[in-house]
């Protein structure tokens, strides 16, 4: 489904107020959206809201051998997906350029930055490394898409823990949870995305665009920084033209930004680890506010199943018995067989030609062709031209295997009939 | 295909030329246009041949690479195939529009190759079931102007023949095998292309039949033979393309006629790549530009 | 990596897990539901009825388009097959007549696998459609049963549960008529045990739509 | 590796165990591939059925004495689909061809499923395009589809036979049946071999498929290459194929005739298709 | 008969309920009648084993290839089977040319619950050297007319291939490590159950087994029960569609009993008949 269009209207209005330094949310220019995070039941789980843009991480691993070029270092792989859920827009298993664009930019936030030490999750070099898979879905779309993703992807990497692995030998061992405790990833430092977007050919800018804004804006400038304000990867785009000092003072507010996110991210961590450690209850469950009318919960139910047994009984003593009277099957040759004798099908004598494969198999002759007859039901009425006629243009069914055994006659034999070939038939059965 | 829309009358004139034996642009029937050939002209290639056929333009490009060898052939080499229709060529080969005359073509490619005497491919092989070279042979369609068939093949053979590649020695350990580069750029592996096969296209028109189509030729055409001969006029490919059918004694004219053209082709590329070949490093480049 | 949560020990009782349910909480999606049961949570998403591709198009009927959305990776064929049997589920209780020449998108995102999946992401749907107020005959949902190698049955099982059980059953009911609307097994079981888990599911499916109904006066209450 | 999502997953990689027959074993099994001597322009013993596929507009059933079993159906004539609204009014009719095996029907290891042969399908819409009236179907499309079950050798020329069947049976206009042999040549040199087993043609130096239109006497399809030869060669196989098909014909034209036949008795109600039928077998 | 036909066209539902009235079908069949069952083996000689299903005009052929793979990290002692549906252009024109659509899919998925639910061939089974070296069944079943009821014919045309699967014996080199097969000798594959599947639709309340095409279009709902040769379930597959009480259900596993029995009875038969040749 195509996406609704902003009208010009809507477009005028959104524009006069960012002229006037207004948004539509009350935010001011450099004001970010409400920051949530909440982790699931499993390590490496977690959804980040920015304001009602949701997106869901989750990490997972798995040993597998190396790339050959990089025999000791670990594989990160990345995958945003635009779910259907979040855009109507969005069409399922598409490669959208969109897609793309963002699922490059979260590679180069996040892996060519370094910020996971990939030689870290090498087994045995060469062998087996770890392969650490990032699967991002957005579930809700309302702008900013890089900046939730790009939080959320670092949020699940450091939530996540692996399994502990021990190497003996050549022997791999696998830990479960119970046996060892899984280990976290080694993490140098957490890269953000921060998104700017720019009206009116540079000459507004607003940090943590919505989705509306985003639809009426000129370019888009995304900065990637750690909390030492390293820049991890910077990219504009929309063909705006910069001044320098715009782009120095974006990457200013990014530096302030990624330090706030960053703590939050760090408080949220904490709390989480503090929560599962002193066996307290976790997970989506508990972040869903209670107050909320549009949420509710019971605690667990019992369910009352005396009589169940009695019930099924009663329904099994009812019904009918399986019917004892049974179809006889009717074995046409070796290897088809037949039961019922309802509708005639116009597939009719498929197997026949089937069944001249079992003939060569078999050193059987006339017996077998009297049996492909038979499945076609008229017995033997033509049977007898079949063997001595050649052919004979009647009706019955079985006429329909023509059969060129050309081994008879030789030679010049542009003009043969085909019925020294069906006559040829019969010593070449022989000679089987 | 990349192909022209003509009016009736147009056709009409063509194939009224035809039969005088005077087409178009003023060849007979069995003239192939002025072919400009250039080797080396990619340097990051192992080997690489720019082919102008009239308006036909072909860049190949060959590179090779290691691999493991196919497990049914295990000390035999390979060679891959991959037709590039750039939309530059044509509009219509802009997004997926080029792809499927692009597997005809390298599906054409790869069944002139499939044959043990066109390249030796055992040379290839470094040591069996574990290392072998693959030459992945790109071709890009630059321009089309009509016998891409024809162009195409002259462009793999010249490309072959300018084919270099490094000489590996293998180093037996107590621990397992090594592969060793040879240090000297000039210690080479050259392939023998005698009999690499050019493709001769006949196409049909009207009663007679012409080689090296133009675009224009084309459009009259309803069936054409394709066929790929080698140097000594041996016959190892054989294809009618298009909508139309062939009378069987034509056919049997078309491969005469095939034979024929095919080893002219041969002996008149052979001696223009040899003849650069002597220039060595005097040779001036031409290039994309000349 | 399973850290599943200790269920509360209820003796030997058949017991659901803690069910939680909010409605309308994506601000796109014409309907949306997130459904957690135990551990397990599901969200779903609901777009319709709106324009539909003609070459989808169905001249006197909606066409329902069902999404299931694995966690880790790309939907397979698994997911496929899951996502037809909501599909034909949601197809004979939504009233899909009344919306002829239309699209029904219902995209479903599992948040965590903790056991009874396949009912959870009923249960999800069943509240999205309420949630996107979409005319339906009855409501349904959808309840997992596990049978041990005693043939005791486990309502509502969770991870561990189902992998050790011997066979698990999972059911579809409305809420009409308690019939089976879907019905999908995994492992091999008598026929006294399937027709036990039936009741024992049409039991569970009472407290489910109570919990429905609860939960929609609940968010019709404060108006 | 992409992974195919829509099929059911097995493992990464397999092998075909025909690899690991130790070569000795192998050896002692060559001998019998290499036939004594045959008669190289005997044709292989050929079953052809017609009409048998109940949803299919026309279908036919071809099968060789070697293995071979080829289906082939064909749907249409139907609006042509694609060309993205922008051409519009294309006089004739497109003929979509696909050819594709079945996942077990080679010998050694399965061929992954679902992948086209770009080239045998070109092939045999090259060879069918000439046979029927495309100018009788503006705009629509004929879709021809040939799969083959197992294959025993001469698998395409199989398949043109069945195509040819099957859109005769569809009731599509044609100016002439298809009729088509397979060739190829031993690897020690020496004659041509009409419609070679599965052993022979593995073995063969070069393979050549010709499709004839038998009435008319015109090559509709040719498609062959090998080891090189003399054009002298190469015609000498020509000339045997078309002996060859020539002979198929009178084969395919019966077992046309039987179809029509049998659809006139069984079903009188339905005239459309009794009508139809004969009317395609009798313009050739 | 061009009237009806009309008819027919028109107003499909009104003309089948008018046949349903008098207890039978448009094909003449009772409402609890199968179509004729025709089963052939081993007529593909380039798969390891093959059976041919027709039930009535539904059409499927199986062919199970053997190859060798290494077995799964998780399970080393396991092989594999890799059952898949196919339902090419050729088999209706429902369907579109190109990777399988979504009943295809669905149907591979329901074949492979199958195979791991009943256990039909333990995995186990299949496993040549631990950890090192195993079997891969790939199944495929192609249908070649489709004509309903396709998930009863994909599971007899998949058992009966089964049974006729010979498998070479096979033995480990010592020196080189490789395996070595030897084609000469062969033996069959050790079949632990044998499920097999009884469909039904649904229609105004009523069940009618083995649907036609037609039927199925029709039909406000199918359900499908495999059973094994003990009576035990290994699918009871209902995706969606009208509802279902338990007591009708029981009338769908009774006549499956019987169909299971019948179907046995048939492939007992036939593989007896290949043996004794």
């Amino acid at each position: 489904m195509k996406e609704t269009p902003l009208s010009n209207c809507e477009k005028r209005f959104l524009l006069r107020a960012i002229e006037e330094r207004k948004r539509l949310d009350g935010r001011q220019c450099y004001d970010y959206r409400n920051i949530r995070i909440s982790f699931g039941t499993d390590y490496g789980c977690c959804i980040v809201e920015l304001g009602k843009t949701r997106v869901l991480g989750q990490v997972s691993c798995e040993l597998v051998s190396p790339k050959p070029n990089r025999a000791t270092e670990g594989i990160l792989f990345f995958n945003l997906e635009l779910s259907p859920m979040a855009s109507p827009a969005f069409e399922p298993g598409r490669q959208s350029d969109l897609l793309v664009k963002l699922n490059r930019l979260l590679e180069r936030c996040l892996r060519n930055s370094k910020c996971i030490d990939t030689e870290s999750l090498c087994v045995v070099a060469g062998e087996k490394v770890w392969q650490i898979r990032v699967d991002l879905h957005l579930l809700n779309h309302n702008g900013n898409i890089i900046d939730a993703a790009s939080i959320a992807a670092i949020v699940a990497l450091c939530h996540f823990r692996r399994p502990d692995v021990s190497v003996q030998g050549e022997e791999v061992t696998l830990y479960t949870p119970e046996e060892r405790d899984p280990v976290p990833l080694s993490i140098h430092h957490m890269p953000i995305c921060v998104s700017f977007a720019f009206f009116q050919q540079g000459t507004y800018l607003l940090v943590d665009p919505s989705e509306q804004e985003e639809r009426v804006m000129d370019g888009l400038l995304v900065i990637a920084m750690n909390k030492h304000c390293e820049i991890c990867t910077i990219q504009s785009s929309g063909g705006i033209m910069l001044l320098k000092d715009q782009v120095l003072l974006c990457s200013k507010v990014t530096g302030v930004k990624v330090a706030e996110i960053t703590e939050l991210i760090q408080k949220a961590l904490a709390n989480d680890q503090k929560v599962r450690k002193e066996g307290g209850k976790f997970g989506f469950a508990e972040s869903i506010p209670n107050q909320r009318i549009t949420a509710f919960k019971i605690e667990q139910a019992t369910i009352d199943t005396d009589d169940v047994q009695e019930q099924a009984e009663e329904i099994i003593a009812k019904a009918s018995p399986p019917s004892e009277v049974l179809a006889n099957p009717v074995l046409w040759a070796p290897g088809t067989a037949q039961i019922g004798e309802g509708v005639e099908n116009s597939w009719g004598d498929f197997e026949e030609s089937e069944k001249e494969e079992e003939e060569e198999e078999v050193a059987q002759d006339k017996s077998t062709t009297d049996d492909q007859t038979m499945e076609m039901g008229d017995t033997s009425v033509g049977n007898q031209d079949k063997k001595d006629e050649t052919i004979v243009l009647s009706d019955s069914e079985e006429e329909d295997v023509i059969i060129l055994e050309p081994e008879g006659a030789q030679k010049n034999r542009t003009e043969t009939s085909y019925k020294q070939d069906i006559a040829s038939k019969k010593p070449v059965s022989k000679k089987k | 295909m990349a192909s022209v829309v003509l009016s009736e009358a147009e056709k009409v004139y063509i194939m009224h030329g035809v039969q005088e034996d005077l087409r178009v642009d003023g060849r007979s029937c069995e003239d192939y246009r002025c072919a400009e050939v250039e080797t080396d002209v990619v340097s990051n290639t192992s080997g690489s041949a720019r082919v102008k056929l009239g308006h036909t333009d072909i860049l190949v490009g060959v590179k090779a690479e290691m691999g493991t060898p196919k497990l049914d052939k295990p000390n035999e080499g390979s060679l891959e195939f991959f037709v590039d229709c750039s939309a530059n060529a044509t509009p219509e080969f802009e997004g997926r529009g080029g792809e499927e005359l692009g597997t005809e073509i390298a599906n054409t490619l790869y069944r002139i190759f499939n044959n043990e005497s066109s390249i030796d491919l055992k040379l290839l092989c470094i040591n069996p079931r574990e290392h072998c070279w693959v030459l992945y042979v790109d071709v890009l369609l630059l321009e089309c102007g009509g016998n891409l068939f024809d162009a195409i093949s002259l462009a793999v053979k010249a490309a072959l023949f300018n084919t270099r590649i490094p000489k590996v020695r293998v180093l037996e350990d107590e621990g397992g095998r090594e592969i060793e580069l040879s240090d000297d750029p000039f210690d080479c592996i050259r392939l023998n292309v005698d009999n690499v096969p050019c493709i001769v296209t006949l196409s049909k028109i009207g009663h007679r039949h012409i080689v090296d189509a133009t675009l224009q030729e084309e459009a009259c055409s309803l069936a054409s033979l394709l066929i790929s001969v080698t140097s000594r006029g041996a016959l190892t490919c054989m294809k009618k393309m298009g909508r139309g059918s062939l009378d069987p004694e034509s056919i049997f004219e078309m491969m005469e006629t095939g034979k024929r053209v095919g080893k002219l082709l041969h002996s008149s590329l052979q001696t223009v790549l040899d003849e650069e070949e002597n220039l060595g490093t005097a040779r001036k480049k031409v290039g994309f530009l000349g | 990596m399973e850290t599943e949560q200790k269920r509360f020990d209820s003796g030997d009782l058949p017991a659901l897990r803690r069910i939680l349910c909010e409605q309308g909480l994506l601000s796109r999606p014409d309907g949306s539901a997130s459904w957690i049961q135990g551990d397990t949570s599901v969200l779903v998403g609901i777009y319709g009825p709106t324009e539909v591709k003609v070459s989808k198009e169905i001249y006197d009927k909606a066409t329902f388009e069902v999404l299931l959305k694995p966690k880790i990776g790309l939907p397979g064929v698994y997911e496929r097959s899951r996502e037809q049997m909501i599909k034909k589920t949601c197809e004979a209780v939504v009233l899909g007549t009344l919306h002829p020449r239309s699209s029904i998108t219902i995209v479903i995102q599992v948040v965590t696998d903790a056991g009874s999946l396949l009912s959870s992401c009923l249960n999800a749907t069943c509240m999205g459609l309420v949630d996107a107020g979409l005319p339906m005959n009855s409501l349904f949902c959808g309840v997992t049963c596990a049978l041990d190698a005693d043939g005791n049955i486990t309502l509502d099982p969770a991870m561990k549960q189902e992998k050790e059980a011997r066979a698990v059953l999972t059911f579809a009911i409305d809420s009409a008529e308690k019939k089976i609307l879907m019905s999908n097994t995994k492992g091999s079981c008598s026929v006294e045990e399937l027709q036990q888990c039936i009741a024992a599911s049409q039991r569970a499916a009472d407290t489910i739509f109570q919990f429905y109904r609860d939960s929609a006066h609940r968010k019709y209450s404060k108006w | 590796m992409p992974l195919d999502h829509r099929r059911v997953p097995g493992p990464e990689e397999s092998q075909s165990p025909l690899l690991f027959v130790p070569s000795s074993a192998q050896d002692g099994e060559a001998p019998p591939a290499q036939e004594a001597s045959r008669d190289p322009t005997a044709l292989q013993p050929l079953f052809a059925r017609v009409g048998l596929l109940s949803q299919a507009k026309g279908s036919a059933y071809v099968e060789l004495d070697g293995g071979t079993k080829v289906l082939c159906a064909v749907a249409g004539p139907r609006e042509a689909a694609g060309g993205g609204g922008g051409g519009g009014g294309e006089p004739r009719g497109r003929l979509v061809c696909e050819f594709r095996r079945a996942p077990f029907s080679g010998r050694g290891a399965r061929s992954r499923p679902g992948e086209r042969e770009p080239e045998l399908s070109l092939a045999l819409q090259e060879a069918l395009e000439p046979a029927v009236r495309l100018a009788r179907y503006p705009r629509a499309q004929l879709e021809v589809s040939a799969l083959v079950l197992q294959d025993g050798g001469s698998a395409l020329a199989a398949a043109l036979c069945a195509a040819g069947l099957a859109l005769a049976d569809a009731g599509v206009e044609l100016y002439d049946l298809v009729a088509a042999c397979a060739l190829c040549r031993p690897p020690s040199g020496g004659e041509w071999l009409l419609q070679p087993r599965e052993a022979e043609e593995r073995a063969a130096a070069a393979r050549l498929t010709v499709a004839l239109l038998p009435s008319l006497n015109q090559v509709a399809g040719l498609l062959g290459s090998g080891q090189g030869g003399a054009p002298d060669s190469w015609a000498q196989a020509l000339r045997l194929a078309l002996d060859g098909c020539q002979r198929l014909y009178p084969l395919l034209r019966q077992s046309l005739l039987r179809a029509a036949k049998r659809a006139a008795t069984a079903e009188p109600s339905e005239e459309e298709d009794a009508a139809e039928a004969p009317a395609a077998t009798t313009g050739t | 008969m061009a009237a009806a036909g009309g008819f027919r066209t028109v107003e499909p539902l009104e003309y089948y309920r008018r046949f349903l009235k008098e207890n039978c079908r448009p094909d003449g069949r009772e409402l609890g009648e199968f179509r004729t069952t025709t089963v052939n083996v081993g007529s593909i000689t380039t798969a390891d084993g093959s059976a041919l299903v027709k039930l009535g005009n539904t059409t499927v052929i199986c062919g199970i290839k053997a190859e060798f793979a290494v077995p799964p990290v998780d399970s080393s002692n396991k092989g594999y089977i890799v059952p898949n549906v196919d339902l090419p252009l050729l088999c209706s024109s429902r369907f579109r040319p190109g990777p399988p659509g979504e009943e295809a899919q669905a149907a591979s998925q329901f074949m492979a619950d199958v195979i791991e639910n009943s256990q039909v061939v333990m995995k186990e089974d299949l496993c040549i050297v631990d950890g090192k070296l195993a079997w891969v069944l790939y199944c495929d079943m192609i249908c070649l007319d489709y004509d309903g009821n396709l998930l009863d014919a994909c599971m007899c045309a998949f058992l009966a291939a089964l049974k006729n699967v010979q498998l070479p014996a096979v033995s480990i080199n010592e020196e080189t490590g490789l395996a070595e097969v030897n084609l000469k000798e062969k033996t069959p594959l050790t079949i632990r159950k044998e499920p097999v599947a009884a469909s039904f639709i649904l229609f105004d309340s009523l069940l009618i087994v083995d649907p036609t095409a037609e039927e199925e279009d029709l039909a406000t709902g199918t359900v499908t029960i495999v059973t094994d040769e003990e009576g035990k379930l290994c699918a009871v597959h209902k995706p969606g569609g009208s509802t279902l009480t338990g007591a009708k259900l029981q009338d769908c596993i009774s006549r499956a009993v019987t169909r299971h029995k019948e179907v046995k009875k048939l492939l007992d038969k036939l593989i007896k008949s290949k043996k004794a040749k």
